[in-house]
């Protein structure tokens, strides 16, 4: 089990799965960005059991999984320095009361 | 190279509306002049290429052909020949006479000038250029600022909306032409824009030429403008100010009809083979059901568009028999359409500038205030309802016996029109300048002598063409011969 | 087999997590249930033998991002909780494309790679090979990774500094 | 080019150049221009007088073309044809145009456009002597539509009356709506066999090769163009109306040459119609019954011009008759005599109307003072004579020669229809004479002196630029007849036709007309002489009769009905659907399409972020699918 | 190879200095002009290396004419809306100058390496430090509601299309483990229709087509061009579009083989961005809105242009962004200063532009009508040159739909137009400007005309570019 490749793949493809829905459905920003860090692993955990099982003596996949961990830090300062300002406009952190630009 | 008269035919009013640019919003009179000096040197120009160019010699003359954009095989490529001439002609006449007809307005004469005598020069560099993609280009230049014209100077209150859909059916036709230029060019292989080049060397199979045909067909009936697509053409009329609508009805519509004649048909002689009888269908409608609806208006501008609806279906009736006499008809009606047209607007526009309506009902009895504005409607009426001694008669005349010989009953149904036409027309003269006049309009000057000269211009081109119409047609002639030996022997 | 069944706990743990970090109702919950996740997820990038990596992951996700976010949770006061809507369009297009996504890459997938396997415990890439790629070939993504870093700290400093 | 054809073209040509010279130069001169162009038709009348007297023994024909442009396989060529019947012709249009002309200088005189209606004047004759003269049916074509042209600016002269502008209206699309089947009928002769002269013309029923059913209709329908032109029934209601003209024109186009180009054209093609036995039977029989019809409208006609227009419909269907019925020199005869004296008629009412202003004659009588305008009277009579066909006027021979033509046609009942007529238009023109030649009441010549101080020439004659084309009008009208007699050796027919033996005098015919002519005086005399007041002749007793006959036997109600109940209703709702479904939905709805999916594509953008998550990602799984498709 | 660099390491520099400026309040004006001469020396140090051909770092960077021209331009942009940031911007802006100015040098950082990156991790974080800062400047007015939504929604969505294309990347990576796009180019040639790797692909680009505001990632456009500042959304209209275009040329042309089994698909997506981009323009009253589905829909043509995969379509493609950032930044430099003096971006604040500046006016109406394609300016030859690329392939029907669409674009630009130019304005008080906005109006304008009349010396210029982009 631990040996075959589709149950890494599965999990990440469940992570992904999963975070999207969160992603698509949860209406706090938080939550929401707690899921996009879930696809994030997803992502990492495919990566590296791709690299694992294609590449094993390349350290590549490593190296990329490094940056999307700091990529994933990066954003999520950001992601949360902009829903702090969000709550001191709106006073909540809700996905569907931004809703002032459309059309 | 001798001296390059196509290119200043092109230049001169460039370089007017540069200078137009660059005069101060505040002179007016010195913009008019301007302008007036610009287009009049253009006329000149004109007269002079249609007196020298070698008629014995025939095709293009006057080339000037510089390497444009050597990766796409687009040249600077410009030339006359029988075709274009006359029509050069036109549009120098056209819009040297619609500045003389517009020299009353007030508002914003810069911008005027500078958007008319820019759309001037579009269409004069559709007539000269031998080049698709220059085509193209000159081909919207001529359409686009016909917005902004009509939509600032124009009259009534619809004048945005009809200024939009005549923009944007203008430019939805030029879609088709567009994708129909690049197909060609894909279609021929040969890397080259160049229409000299494609009619020379171009092989298209049959299905490919019956596509392309449609393309050019939809594209140009659109401006031309054809039975569906023909709305834009009153409300655009109807709104626009004299000396736009003068361009517009005289020369622009023009360009569908020449395009065709320029492009579809000596490329794609097959298309036409296989797209004629729609086109006969469609100028049927043209011309019968154009004329009718004129009987209905009210707007004596919207009038007169219904009849360029009707006549310029006459062009595509003419096209569509396919044969010499047709084509020569075809042409010679774009020629003589121009100018009837060109009088009509400026005749009625000598009107309005004194009673501002333009509405037949409202009106009556001008011609007893201003005999001068209801000679020159008069004498346009006779000559759109086909008189003889004046130029349309020998454009319908020719269609008509081509129409007859190829379709002898939609030809006999389409000469109904002339008396469809003769009923709306003089109608139109007698409610509007014939009888009493109402005491409203008592006490408006005629037009002054300033104002009758380009009216007279315009006469006076209609009689002598109408009379000579050898002058021009055998210009003509001299490239419909070599569409007809394209079309074969049909 | 031992490693199997360890493996399949894992799973099951980040699974189990992963839909309570999504599903829950509490924020604070979901930021644990979510660093509890990335916790496990560790574990199985050391199934892996990618021990720096899980480690990192550890110090970075668990260490920093989850606190940080729980942080923000724990920031903002407690917002009173309205009946909410459901927007059923809303909820049908993500589950549907969701589930989508997820059938085609599934069927993708093991139809490519359910044979699959590989030497548990045979991880040739070691630090050491972290280390010389980064120092080589990575070297530019990794200047940019840092400053990245740095816009992300101007940037969160920039934007929730107080007005003056 | 001959001497002949080069004078022909000059005398073409001349009043041409005076349409220019009046335009551009001297159009702000009122008696300049009419200088101008009285002296440009001069100059054809002296042209046409001299190729008459050059020519007298025996015209030999001769063309001369030009091309005026080639198209594939035919040149449109213009021309000159230069033979008796042209000649002829040209001598009416000439004749009575110069008298036209003169006779305006006091009609006319203190009119502000004066300048413009010599202009008109002068296109008109020139239009005229271009058709006259031409060599091929499409040239005949374009005359016959400038005369039109023409015809409705000189009725439509004084258009601030509305009821002129309407007229000039009427004259103008009726006459067009002929044309119309003129038009297709020389389109499809253009079609057929090229743009072939007259002589050919009249030989293509000889030749076997032709369709003869083809002809047919090309001959029905060039006849529709001159029903409309000649004003036969039922495209005749335009005549009567387009008096509302200034009575020199009246006599100038719509009595003796425009509405005469009809007659002309048909015997220019006599060869061709008659070469179609049913065509030359249809045009027989329209020729009577609108000889007929017009006939009993001038019955009862108050309007002096009014009867003398229906007099003339009436005398036109006689022509067209009896051209139709094969009697060609009779109908070119009765083209030129009535010519003559129709325009006389006019000019005499239109010295009666200037002088009275008005038209009506019962109001004449009233004023009073006819009798004493002697020479207006007395050439009205010997017009009324020659109308009336008493010898020895004009109209007596002509008419003679008609009814000669019938019998001798082998159409007897036309020949009786024609007798009638005459009996009629005998009655009408005498009626009119009488009702003038009323007893002036005592007392209202007083009061006129008082009350019309203006009319200072009351009692007076008009002045003599208006009496002296009167007289010489007078002249022919009574002499013109002679040239069909034995005495003068039937100089006519040798002039015409070229040919030797004299006819001798139908006397029996003579006295039959003569009768009837008398006949219809005396009814008139026995109605109308010697009272005073309006009163009512024998028709008029008749309710039914006086109804159908005032109402023009409701041909007008009729045009109108299908002028307002059906042209303009049509093109109402040819204007609503292309507005409403072409424009509105065709053309609009293509760009409201745009607009409204606009606006429901905007739905996605509803500013909710899950949703532009949602979609995007639902997009990306459709391109993933996508693939699949494509 | 460090002088061929300049370009990169003098905008590093340029950032820090923009850090130190932020450590102690300065003059803004000295701030702005500081910074103004700064992107001048950067444009400088551009053209001086503008002919320099290299790879470096490991062959994971390199610099030809392609990539140079492209940072010509994002140099020039940047300088541009340096220029717009001035002393009548938002306060908040104001109150961070320093700031402001670091983010759009460190986004401009990223781009210049986006368009040299040719090994993945490179290409990836350099567009995310250019993403990254740009989702910190919309979010930068930091008093008003809007910002922040647009941040929000902006980061949402960059966020989750940069995880997808992650994962997309991680599926390639079962094919290529190597991320230099240079070696991958040559090995593409063997596997070409997989579905892992056709679904890797799509969801490798999502990233860019993020960038580019293609669908599917192209909704935030609206939203975050309206709450950003003007001079945020120019930046992001312009500059970046320039970038995410040379990427994807680049992405494309290298994987030829992959992306030809792809073509119609793309093509497909392509159509329906410029369809919706037009489609919603139409309504819109918000001038930056509009122009944010303007651009969704430019970025339509563009792609037609980048999926053609040829030296024609790509050329032309160039040649069409090359325009595409002047028209683009002209229609924006005329709003902002409308935008500036009203507080208003609706279309209606510029009523009258005729009469109270009519170059501005003019220069903006020149460039709608240019980016609505029509001729004879500058838009219309592009549009010309990219659609003769398609038709080369064959693709009539595109080719039509595509002129069907500028015929819509026609429409809601002269919307845009009419309101400059038909009515009468409330205040007849000229537009302020400064000597800059004038310079660069006229100098639009004769660049929209003569380029369109004449393209043949741009086209040269990025025909040569492309030859050593494929090269």
């Amino acid at each position: 089990m631990a040996s075959s490749l589709f149950p890494y793949l599965l999990l990440s493809l469940i992570l992904i799965s999963l975070g999207l829905v969160g992603v698509f459905i949860r209406r706090n920003l938080v939550i929401m960005l707690i899921c996009i860090e879930l696809i994030l692993n997803g992502v990492t955990i495919n990566l590296l059991a791709i690299n694992r099982f294609v590449a094993n003596g390349h350290a590549l996949g490593q190296v990329i999984a490094i940056f999307i961990i700091a990529l994933a830090a990066a954003e999520t300062t950001i992601a949360l320095a902009l829903i702090f300002l969000t709550f001191k406009h709106y006073k909540e952190i809700d996905a569907e009361k931004l809703n002032e630009l459309k059309g | 190279m001798n001296f390059p008269i196509l290119s200043s035919i092109l230049i001169i009013p460039t370089i007017t509306v540069v200078l137009i640019l660059f005069t101060k919003p505040e002179q007016k009179n010195t913009i008019r002049v301007i302008s007036l000096i610009g287009t009049g040197i253009t006329f000149l120009l004109s007269v002079f290429l249609m007196v020298s160019y070698d008629r014995s010699a025939g095709g293009v003359q006057f080339m000037e052909s510089v390497s444009w954009i050597p990766s796409y095989g687009i040249n600077y490529l410009m030339g006359v020949d029988g075709l274009s001439v006359p029509l050069v002609f036109l549009n120098a006449l056209a819009i040297f006479t619609g500045v003389m007809v517009s020299w009353h307005i007030e508002e914003r004469v810069k911008e005027f000038y500078a958007l008319l005598i820019f759309l001037a020069t579009g269409v004069f560099g559709v007539f000269m250029t031998l080049d698709l993609f220059f085509f193209a280009i000159f081909y919207e230049v001529a359409v686009l600022p016909m917005y902004l014209l009509i939509a600032i100077w124009g009259s009534g209150k619809n004048r945005e909306y009809a200024a939009f859909k005549l923009t944007l059916v203008l430019f939805f036709g030029s879609a088709f032409v567009m994708g129909g230029i690049l197909y060609l060019y894909k279609a021929a292989g040969l890397n080259t824009f160049s229409i000299l080049e494609l009619k020379k060397s171009a092989q298209f199979t049959t299905n490919m030429q019956s596509l392309l045909f449609l393309l050019f067909f939809i594209g140009f009936g659109s401006i031309i403008p054809s039975f569906p697509m023909h709305t834009w053409s009153p409300e655009g009329h109807a709104c626009a100010p004299s000396a736009v609508s003068m361009l517009h009805a005289g020369v622009l519509m023009k360009l569908g009809g020449y395009g065709l004649l320029r492009i579809a048909i000596p490329l794609l002689p097959e298309g036409l083979r296989d797209w004629a009888l729609v086109m006969m269908a469609l100028s049927m409608c043209n011309i019968v059901y154009g004329a009718f609806t004129a009987i209905a208006q009210d707007d004596m501008k919207f009038m007169v568009g219904f009849s360029s609806v009707s006549h310029m279906g006459m062009v595509l009736f003419g096209i569509s028999t396919m044969t010499l006499t047709g084509l020569n008809g075809a042409a010679f009606q774009m020629f003589a359409h121009g100018i009837v047209t060109a009088l009509y607007f400026s005749s009625i526009g000598a009107m309005y500038n004194k009673t501002h309506t333009r509405m037949i009902s409202d009106l009556g009895g001008i011609a007893n205030i201003m005999p001068r504005a209801a000679f020159f409607f008069a004498v346009a009426g006779m000559a759109g309802l086909g008189l003889p001694g004046f130029a349309p008669f020998v454009a319908e005349l020719m269609v008509f016996i081509a129409g007859v010989k190829k379709y002898p009953l939609f030809g006999i149904i389409s000469v109904i029109s002339v008396v469809v036409t003769a009923f709306y027309i003089i109608r139109c003269i007698q409610r509007v300048y014939f009888g009493k006049t109402n005491p409203k309009w008592e006490g408006l000057p005629d037009a002054t002598n300033f104002d009758v000269v380009p009216l007279v211009m315009l006469v006076a081109a209609l009689l002598i063409f109408g009379m000579f119409p050898s002058l021009v047609l055998d210009l003509l002639q001299l490239e419909t011969r070599n569409l007809v030996a394209k079309l074969g022997v049909m | 087999m031992f490693s199997d069944a360890v493996f399949i706990l894992f799973w099951l743990i980040i699974v189990v997590f992963a839909v309570l970090a999504v599903f829950w109702h509490k924020p604070i919950y979901n930021a644990f249930a979510m660093a509890c996740s990335i916790f496990s997820i560790a574990g199985i990038y050391i199934f892996l033998g990618y021990e720096f990596i899980a480690a990192l992951q550890v110090l970075v996700y668990v260490g920093a991002i989850s606190v940080a976010i729980i942080f923000v949770i724990m920031l903002s006061p407690p917002v009173t909780v309205q009946p909410k809507k459901v927007n059923k369009y809303k909820v049908a297009i993500g589950v549907i494309t969701s589930f989508a996504f997820f059938v085609v890459l599934f069927a993708v997938l093991y139809g490519k790679f359910k044979d699959a396997r590989f030497v548990l415990g045979e991880a040739q890439g070691t630090i050491k090979q972290v280390g010389y790629l980064l120092a080589t070939k990575m070297a530019v993504p990794f200047e940019i990774i840092s400053f990245i870093l740095l816009v992300a700290i101007m940037g969160a400093i920039v934007l929730a500094k107080k007005e003056d | 080019m001959s001497q002949n054809i080069l004078l022909t073209v000059l005398a073409v040509f001349a009043p041409f150049v005076s349409i220019f010279i009046i335009g551009i130069l001297t159009r702000n001169h009122k008696m300049l221009s009419a200088f101008v162009a009285i002296l440009a038709i001069s100059l054809s009348t002296v042209i046409t007088f001299y190729l008459y007297f050059s020519n007298m023994q025996g015209v030999k024909a001769e063309t001369y073309y030009f091309t005026w442009l080639v198209t594939d396989y035919f040149s449109l060529k213009f021309g000159v044809l230069f033979d008796a019947l042209s000649l002829g012709m040209m001598i009416v249009v000439c004749l009575v145009s110069l008298l036209v002309h003169i006779y305006s200088l006091g009609y006319m005189h203190g009119e502000k456009g004066l300048a413009r209606f010599y202009a008109w004047l002068s296109l008109f004759s020139w239009a005229m002597l271009l058709f006259v003269i031409s060599p091929t049916l499409l040239q005949a074509f374009f005359g016959w539509e400038l005369v039109g042209a023409a015809s409705f600016l000189l009725i439509g002269f004084w258009f601030h009356k509305p009821e002129a502008a309407a007229a000039a209206k009427k004259a103008f699309v009726m006459t067009r709506f002929g044309d119309f089947g003129f038009f297709v009928g020389l389109l499809i002769l253009l079609v057929s066999f090229g743009n072939i002269d007259f002589g050919v013309l009249n030989q293509l029923g000889k030749s076997p090769a032709v369709n003869h059913s083809l002809l047919t209709a090309c001959a029905l329908l060039i006849f529709m163009g001159i029903m409309g032109k000649s004003a036969q029934f039922p495209l005749h209601a335009w005549l009567p109306d387009a008096m509302e003209g200034p009575t020199p024109v009246s006599a100038l186009i719509h009595a003796a040459t425009m509405v005469a180009a009809g007659i002309y054209l048909i015997a220019r093609a006599f060869g061709f119609f008659s070469s179609s036995p049913f065509a030359m039977e249809f045009i027989a029989v329209v020729g009577i019954i609108t000889s007929f019809v017009a006939a009993t409208i001038a019955l009862v006609q108050d309007d002096v011009k009014k009867v003398m227009a229906y007099s003339t419909i009436s005398q036109l269907g006689l022509m067209v008759s009896v051209l139709g019925a094969g009697g060609y020199k009779a109908g070119v005869f009765h083209l030129f005599s009535h010519a003559f004296f129709k325009a006389l008629l006019f000019l005499c009412a239109g010295s009666l109307i200037h002088h009275f202003n008005t038209n009506d004659m019962w109001e004449m009588a009233e004023k009073g003072g006819v009798r004493k305008m002697k020479i207006t009277l007395t050439t009205l009579i010997i017009g009324s004579l020659a109308l009336a066909g008493i010898f020895p006027m004009a109209g007596f021979f002509s008419k003679d020669a008609i009814i000669v033509a019938f019998e001798q046609n082998h159409k007897e009942a036309f020949a009786y229809l024609t007798m009638l007529i005459s009996f009629m238009t005998a009655y009408y023109t005498f009626r009119m004479i009488f009702v003038l030649l009323s007893p002036e009441p005592a007392h209202h010549h007083e009061n006129c002196h008082e009350e019309h101080g203006h009319s200072e020439h009351h009692g007076h004659d008009s002045p003599y630029n208006m009496t002296i084309p009167l007289i010489i009008l007078a002249v022919f009208s009574v002499f013109f007849g002679f040239l069909d007699t034995p005495m003068l050796g039937g100089y006519f027919d040798k002039f015409l036709l070229n040919k030797h033996e004299v006819e001798h005098l139908h006397w029996g015919v003579m006295v039959k007309s003569t009768i009837v002519a008398v006949a219809g005086i005396a009814f008139a005399y026995i109605q109308f002489a010697g009272k005073t007041g309006r009163r009512e002749g024998f028709v008029e007793k008749v309710g039914f009769i006086k109804n159908l006959l005032v109402n023009k036997y409701y041909i007008d109600d009729f045009y109108f009905l299908l002028v307002r109940g059906f042209v303009i209703p049509f093109a109402t709702v040819l204007n609503w659907i292309d507005r409403k479904i072409i424009n509105d939905t065709g053309v609009n709805g293509t760009g409201n399409i745009v607009i409204y999916s606009g606006r429901f594509v905007s739905r996605l953008m509803n500013g909710m972020l899950q949703r532009y998550l949602g979609t995007s990602f639902a997009i990306l799984i459709f391109i993933l699918f996508l693939w699949q498709i494509i | 190879m460090i002088f061929s660099l300049l370009p990169e390491i003098f905008c590093f520099l340029m950032s820090l200095v923009f850090i130190i400026f932020s450590l102690k309040k300065q003059d803004i004006n000295f701030e702005r002009k500081a910074g103004l001469i700064l992107s001048f020396i950067n444009i400088v140090l551009v053209l001086l290396t503008i002919n320099h051909q290299g790879l470096y770092f490991s062959e994971g960077y390199k610099i030809d004419l392609f990539s140079q021209s492209v940072k010509l331009l994002i140099a020039i942009g940047l300088f541009f809306v340096f220029f717009m940031a001035d002393e009548r911007s938002e306060s908040a802006i104001k109150k961070s100058y320093p700031e402001f100015l670091f983010f759009l040098t460190s986004a401009n950082l990223g781009m210049f390496m986006m368009a040299s990156a040719v090994e993945f991790v490179t290409l990836f974080l350099s567009l995310e430090l250019s993403s990254y800062s740009m989702f910190v400047l919309s979010g930068f007015l930091k008093n008003k509601k809007v910002s922040a939504e647009a941040g929000v929604k902006y980061i949402f969505i960059g966020a989750v299309a940069s995880a997808i294309s992650l994962y997309g990347y991680s599926l390639i990576f079962g094919y290529y483990v190597d991320s230099s796009l240079l070696s991958m180019k040559f090995n593409s040639i063997t596997v070409t229709k997989d579905v892992m790797l056709y679904i890797g692909f799509i969801f490798f680009l999502s990233a860019f087509l993020f960038k580019l505001a293609v669908l599917p990632f192209a909704f935030w456009a609206p939203d975050v061009y309206q709450g950003s500042d003007t001079t945020v959304t120019t930046y992001i209209a312009t500059v970046s579009k320039v970038a995410a275009v040379a990427v994807l040329l680049r992405i494309f042309i290298y994987f030829i083989p992959i992306f030809e089994s792809m073509e119609k698909v793309m093509l497909v997506v392509a159509v329906m961005t410029m369809t919706l981009g037009n489609v919603l323009a139409v309504q819109q009253k918000d001038i930056k809105r509009l122009l944010a589905y303007s651009s969704i829909a430019q970025a339509g043509y563009m792609m037609v242009g980048i999926i053609m995969m040829n030296y024609k379509g790509a050329a032309a493609t160039l040649f069409y962004v090359f325009s595409y950032l002047f028209m683009n930044y002209t229609v924006f430099l005329v709003a902002d200063q409308i935008i500036k003096e009203k507080g208003d971006s609706s279309i209606e604040a510029l009523r009258g532009l005729s009469q109270r500046s009519p170059l501005l006016a003019l220069a903006m109406l020149l460039a709608l009508l240019s980016l609505g394609g029509v001729p004879p300016f500058v838009g219309f030859t592009g549009k010309w040159f990219i659609f003769t690329s398609a038709i080369d392939k064959g693709y009539l029907g595109l080719v039509l739909i595509a002129f069907l669409n500028s015929v819509i674009s026609v429409y809601y630009y002269l919307l845009v137009a009419r309101q400059a130019y038909l009515f009468e304005p409330i205040d007849k008080e000229p537009v302020k400007t400064n000597l800059f906005v004038n310079l660069y109006s006229y100098a639009a304008i004769i660049f929209i005309i003569a380029a369109g009349f004449y393209p043949t010396l741009m086209l040269s210029w990025t025909e040569k570019a492309i030859k050593l982009l494929l090269m």
